[in-house]
């Protein structure tokens, strides 16, 4: 922080770690040696078939405990989509991103994460929704903020017609 | 024991108590919950892909449309978010405004929270405008401050968007005068009240196991017993120069959600006593472009904010606007274990649950 | 005591009845708006605006039509100013970024009309108007400003000690 | 008064039988004019109190102090669309608001205003609230039943059961006044009261849980449930709208004074003044009796949370009932025992604490462990 201000009480400055990504590479390796592909500084990239196995191994195992799924969401990089989680351990006050990653722009699919922490169940149907990224593993995979039958997925850098028209229709062969 | 056969109720999206456009398709047996399903959507605006058609800059008064009762988080976690992204530092009176507005904003939010959780159980007479009038009171400082009264658009990246005026500071002395009195007296009027610890002790209770694994966080994460808020764990601005407490609850009941909004609100104005005490003049703002054009990169920032763990994730291409834009909602993950806390109990417990909650539908559906 | 809690809760709400109400008779008695009020009402200033357009650029909802033609002097002549306060929400980034101080929030805020476009605001209203907002407009102290105090010695907040009409005749 | 002139006059003039009916029909009309300008009043006093309660001002812009505030509502409501939905049994559905509003006018038949001043003295007045008390919910299940709404109809199951738990600690309640005063008629219960002092004071456990089960049938707060705006939209009158509606509301509020002119007859000493200020006429007394009792009923109703309605069926049967139980045989030792009015005073007062504290303390072992729950942990515990 810029500046010290000498009037107030100075408390030792807890901060959450930021796992980096060699460190969290090096903790999966040991069980998973073909899962992580890419290494940044702050983030791993998984082999989209090991993430629920890693998911499980970063939750349960006692030095790593990231037991709480702080986001879990998707970026459309045109090229492919990435699938991002947030993981945090409020027992280490630690934090670790992880990433996966689907080519192309069809069938796209992530094994879900629902079993390992619940929070990823309205959080993947969300991506499911808006990106179009199925979740093979999902109990009850719908859209969440749209009706079932809108035409696209808003999220999707390609989605970029808003034609009234056709939602409309769509939501009255719904009816 | 006599069953009927079961039947679907609608509660919302238009019913009194379902805040906002909640849709809960309860399946009743008489008066018991045998299912429920919420469903969502009804509020969506897509200000996810909205925001990637503007400026960063721009961003910021959209933000402050979906958490509509706590628009000064939201605006700060953005704040925070584009200066962890673009390399911006804030000076150090910015930091400290930010603190008092983010403090404020949280007693202003949990009065409201508090009232209409009251009204959800029925007391819908003097309590819920007692708090009302004290939130009134936290709103005419911000109409003071920034000229709006909730959708303030004045937590900005690199600073505030301008000083507080000269009549700020007597104002937050004097709300911090008169108000922890009445908090007393509330307090008294309300959990000592039978009828409350009836309708609240033991119901909609979460396991802390179920609170994490669900991704709850703020009050109802605290209300399970699990020792984690954002300002003393991972201290943005300037949270660590300020002494005070976590609340923490027993149960996980919403008696416990309750009790630790109440307390939070203490906590929150010890806070500020300190925060306006060790206000630094200078500078406000750090300089920064219209347009700002953080590098290629992405920027994951976590606040707590009065619902919970408000997040922002940034990704950059490099341009003036963000490539993506995502918002973890703390209300929209609250709601998430819904079938876990309602089953088998009531509806009248469905509306206390609920209500417990505190979920804003501007920020569940986005 | 089982009751004494709610006894006690029954006590306090009598208090209150003996307490001066919270609530004002709002159309006879309007809430004193503070000084940097954001209202609809927008006030702007023909003599300052140069038609550089950088509101309509900030604007997120792209309320502000500017259209304007060169002058024989380098200079701009505004043909259209208009703001569609139907679609504005009011975030006041368009009075931040005015590098001259042309535009104004307003303090009024009781809009109504039957037609939606009738929420488009021209020039000549926008021109026009008395009550000024303090809103980045630091010159006008912390008050609710009335029309008169532009002209004269208004320093903007960028520095700019003159108004841009006598740069004109300049 | 105009009865007694009716008789007066055309005594020996007219048959007796044409008289008994010119004073039946002068007496209804005046009790039915009385029961509707007391729903008018109650109307403004429960808008103007709570809003006093919520710090507002409360009705002020039609007619001083906004007194002419019912009329507008009425004329409001009236001129209301009249839906039916579609579905609805209409015969019941019509039917529903305008046999609710006769149990409570009913109730005023026989409570007496001042003294003779009852328009039916029947010798069994108590015995006659109740039946017709009873006959509350009907109405209620009525317009749920015919609703064709999931609301409605929870609203009225949970009204029915509600009701039906809380005749019975009402009935009991009742039992050590006519034990006490030897008599069901109620010109009597009030006589007996200005002779001994008021049943308030006499069996104050007594007039505890008559007023709580009386309240308990008049779906205010904290007892509201099969109204219960917060989870039922509107209960039983979900789907009334216009004039339909202000019959609901209307007999809500009547409802409420009949209740109130009870709890005054019964526990209050109906006219009754004590010695001191007995010029005022008996019905003024009377009178200021029921509102302020019914400002009573509006105290409660802004303050208090609402029940959940295992919770209102449980304080009925596992609360209520043993202890008016326990009361009427309190009162049957103490009337047989024949003591003076302050022994009895001071023993059932003494009594009424003790129970209700022990029972109560028995039922709850829930509330001690709230006390116990600390929020701030000191430091080394976190």
């Amino acid at each position: 922080m810029a500046g010290t201000n000498t009037g107030s009480p100075v408390f030792d400055r807890i901060m959450t770690t930021v796992t980096s990504g060699s460190a969290l590479a090096q903790a999966i390796q040991g069980s998973f040696p073909t899962a992580v592909t890419e290494v940044y500084s702050t983030a791993v990239v998984l082999d989209a078939s090991a993430i629920v196995g890693v998911c499980g191994y970063l939750k349960d195992a006692p030095d790593l405990a990231f037991d709480y799924l702080a986001d879990l969401t998707a970026v459309d990089y045109i090229d492919y989509f990435e699938v991002v989680y947030q993981l945090l351990s409020m027992g280490r006050n630690a934090s670790a991103t992880l990433k996966v990653r689907c080519q192309g722009r069809k069938a796209l699919a992530v094994p879900s994460v629902t079993g390992v922490w619940h929070a990823a169940n309205f959080l993947e149907r969300e991506v499911y929704d808006l990106f179009g990224i199925d979740f093979p593993g999902h109990p009850d995979l719908r859209r969440i903020m749209l009706f079932e039958g809108f035409p696209g997925h808003p999220l999707r850098k390609d989605f970029l017609e808003f034609d009234h028209r056709t939602i409309a229709a769509a939501a009255q062969e719904r009816e | 024991m006599v069953t009927a056969n079961p039947f679907l109720v609608n509660m919302g999206p238009q019913h009194p108590s379902t805040h906002g456009v909640l849709r809960l398709r309860l399946v009743l047996d008489g008066e018991k919950v045998l299912n429920v399903e919420p469903v969502l959507g009804y509020l969506h605006s897509s200000k996810e892909k909205l925001q990637e058609e503007h400026t960063y800059l721009q961003t910021v008064p959209i933000t402050d449309r979906m958490d509509y009762l706590a628009a000064m988080s939201n605006n700060l976690g953005v704040a925070l978010a584009i200066e962890k992204l673009a390399g911006i530092e804030a000076p150090e009176r910015a930091q400290y405004l930010r603190v008092i507005m983010a403090e404020l904003q949280r007693v202003a939010s949990h009065c409201f929270a508090q009232a209409v959780f009251l009204q959800d159980l029925g007391a819908w007479g003097g309590p819920l405008m007692y708090f009302l009038r004290e939130r009134e009171q936290v709103l005419d400082i911000f109409e003071m401050v920034c000229g709006a009264r909730l959708t303030y658009n004045y937590i900005r990246p690199g600073g505030v968007s301008q000083d507080v005026p000269p009549e700020f500071l007597p104002a937050v002395h004097g709300f911090l005068a008169t108000f922890p009195k009445k908090l007393d007296e509330y307090e008294g009027l309300l959990t000592k009240n039978e009828i409350l610890r009836a309708r609240t002790v033991g119901v909609g209770v979460i396991s802390r196991e179920l609170a994490l694994s669900a991704g709850f966080s703020g009050p109802m994460l605290r209300g399970s017993g699990v020792d984690w808020d954002l300002r003393k764990q991972d201290p943005y601005c300037v949270y660590d120069r300020f002494a005070f407490d976590v609340p923490l609850g027993h149960v996980g009941d919403c008696y416990d959600r309750f009790m630790v909004r109440f307390y939070e609100i203490r906590e929150s104005l010890r806070i500020l006593h300190q925060a306006l005490e060790q206000l630094p003049p200078g500078e406000w703002k750090t300089p920064v472009p219209i347009v700002i054009r953080p590098p290629a990169g992405e920027a994951f920032q976590l606040i707590e904010s009065p619902r919970g763990m408000l997040g922002y994730y940034l990704v950059s291409d490099g341009g003036a606007a963000p490539w993506r834009f995502h918002v973890r909602a703390p209300s929209f993950l609250n709601l998430g274990a819904l079938n876990e806390m309602l089953v088998g109990s009531t509806v009248a417990d469905v509306v206390a649950i609920v209500g417990s909650i505190d979920i804003v539908m501007g920020e569940v559906d986005r | 005591m089982v009751g004494s809690g709610i006894l006690g809760g029954l006590i306090t709400v009598l208090r209150h009845v003996l307490q001066k109400p919270y609530t004002r008779q709002y159309p006879e008695e309007a809430v004193p708006l503070k000084g940097r009020f954001r209202g609809y009402d927008f006030a702007w200033s023909e003599e300052r605006c140069t038609g550089c357009a950088t509101c309509a650029k900030a604007c997120p909802h792209g309320c502000i039509d500017i259209v304007t033609d060169p002058l024989p002097n380098g200079r701009y002549n505004i043909d259209v100013f208009d703001i569609d306060i139907g679609k504005c929400m009011v975030c006041g980034l368009c009075v931040e970024v005015c590098p001259y101080d042309a535009l104004f929030m307003g303090a009024d805020f009781a809009l109504a009309s039957e037609r939606r476009w009738d929420m488009v605001q021209h020039k000549q209203d926008i021109g026009s108007r008395e009550r000024l907002s303090a809103y980045f407009r630091p010159a006008f102290g912390n008050e609710i400003a009335v029309r008169n105090e532009l002209r004269g010695d208004y320093t903007t907040s960028k520095g700019v000690a003159k108004p841009a009409a006598e740069e004109k005749k300049a | 008064m105009i009865n007694q002139f009716i008789i007066d006059t055309f005594a020996g003039v007219l048959p007796e039988w044409l008289i008994a009916l010119m004073t039946g029909v002068t007496g209804a009309v005046g009790v039915l004019l009385f029961a509707l300008s007391c729903a008018l009043a109650a109307i403004w006093i429960e808008r103007k109190l709570i809003g006093r309660m919520q710090i507002r001002y409360g009705p002020n812009r039609v007619g001083p102090k906004g007194l002419l505030q019912p009329i507008a509502d009425a004329i409001k409501v009236i001129g209301k669309e009249a839906i039916t939905p579609f579905g609805v049994d209409k015969v019941v559905y019509a039917a529903a608001p305008l046999v609710i509003f006769i149990p409570a006018l009913l109730t005023f038949a026989v409570v007496p205003f001042a003294p003779g001043a009852a328009l039916l003295n029947v010798d069994i007045g108590v015995l006659f609230v109740v039946a017709v008390g009873a006959l509350g919910v009907m109405p209620i299940f009525m317009a749920g039943w015919a609703s064709n709404n999931k609301y409605s109809l929870m609203g009225a199951m949970r009204a029915i059961a509600q009701t039906v738990s809380y005749e019975i600690p009402l009935v009991l309640s009742l039992v050590g006044l006519v034990l006490m005063a030897g008599s069901f008629k109620m010109e009597d219960l009030v006589l007996y009261q200005i002779e001994n002092g008021w049943f308030l004071l006499l069996q104050p456990l007594a007039a505890l849980i008559f007023f709580i089960a009386a309240s308990a049938e008049l779906n205010r707060t904290p007892t509201d449930i099969m109204e219960g705006e917060s989870e039922l939209a509107a209960g039983y009158h979900t789907e009334y709208s216009g004039f339909k509606f202000s019959l609901f509301y209307a007999t809500e509020y009547t409802h409420v004074f009949a209740v109130s002119a009870l709890i005054s007859t019964l526990f209050l000493g109906g006219w009754g003044t004590g010695p001191v200020l007995d010029q005022v006429p008996a019905i003024i007394w009377f009178i200021a009796k029921t509102y302020l009792l019914f400002c009573v009923f509006v105290w409660t109703r802004a303050t208090l949370p609402r029940l959940r309605i295992d919770q209102l069926m449980a304080f009925a049967w596992k609360f209520l009932l043993p202890l008016s139980l326990v009361n009427i045989m309190l009162v049957a030792v103490l009337v047989e025992l024949n003591l003076p009015g302050i022994v009895v005073f001071a023993v059932n007062a003494v009594l009424a604490v003790v129970l209700i504290k022990g029972w109560a303390g028995l039922l709850s072992a829930r509330g001690a462990t709230v006390e116990q729950r600390v929020y701030i942990r000191p430091a080394a515990a976190q």
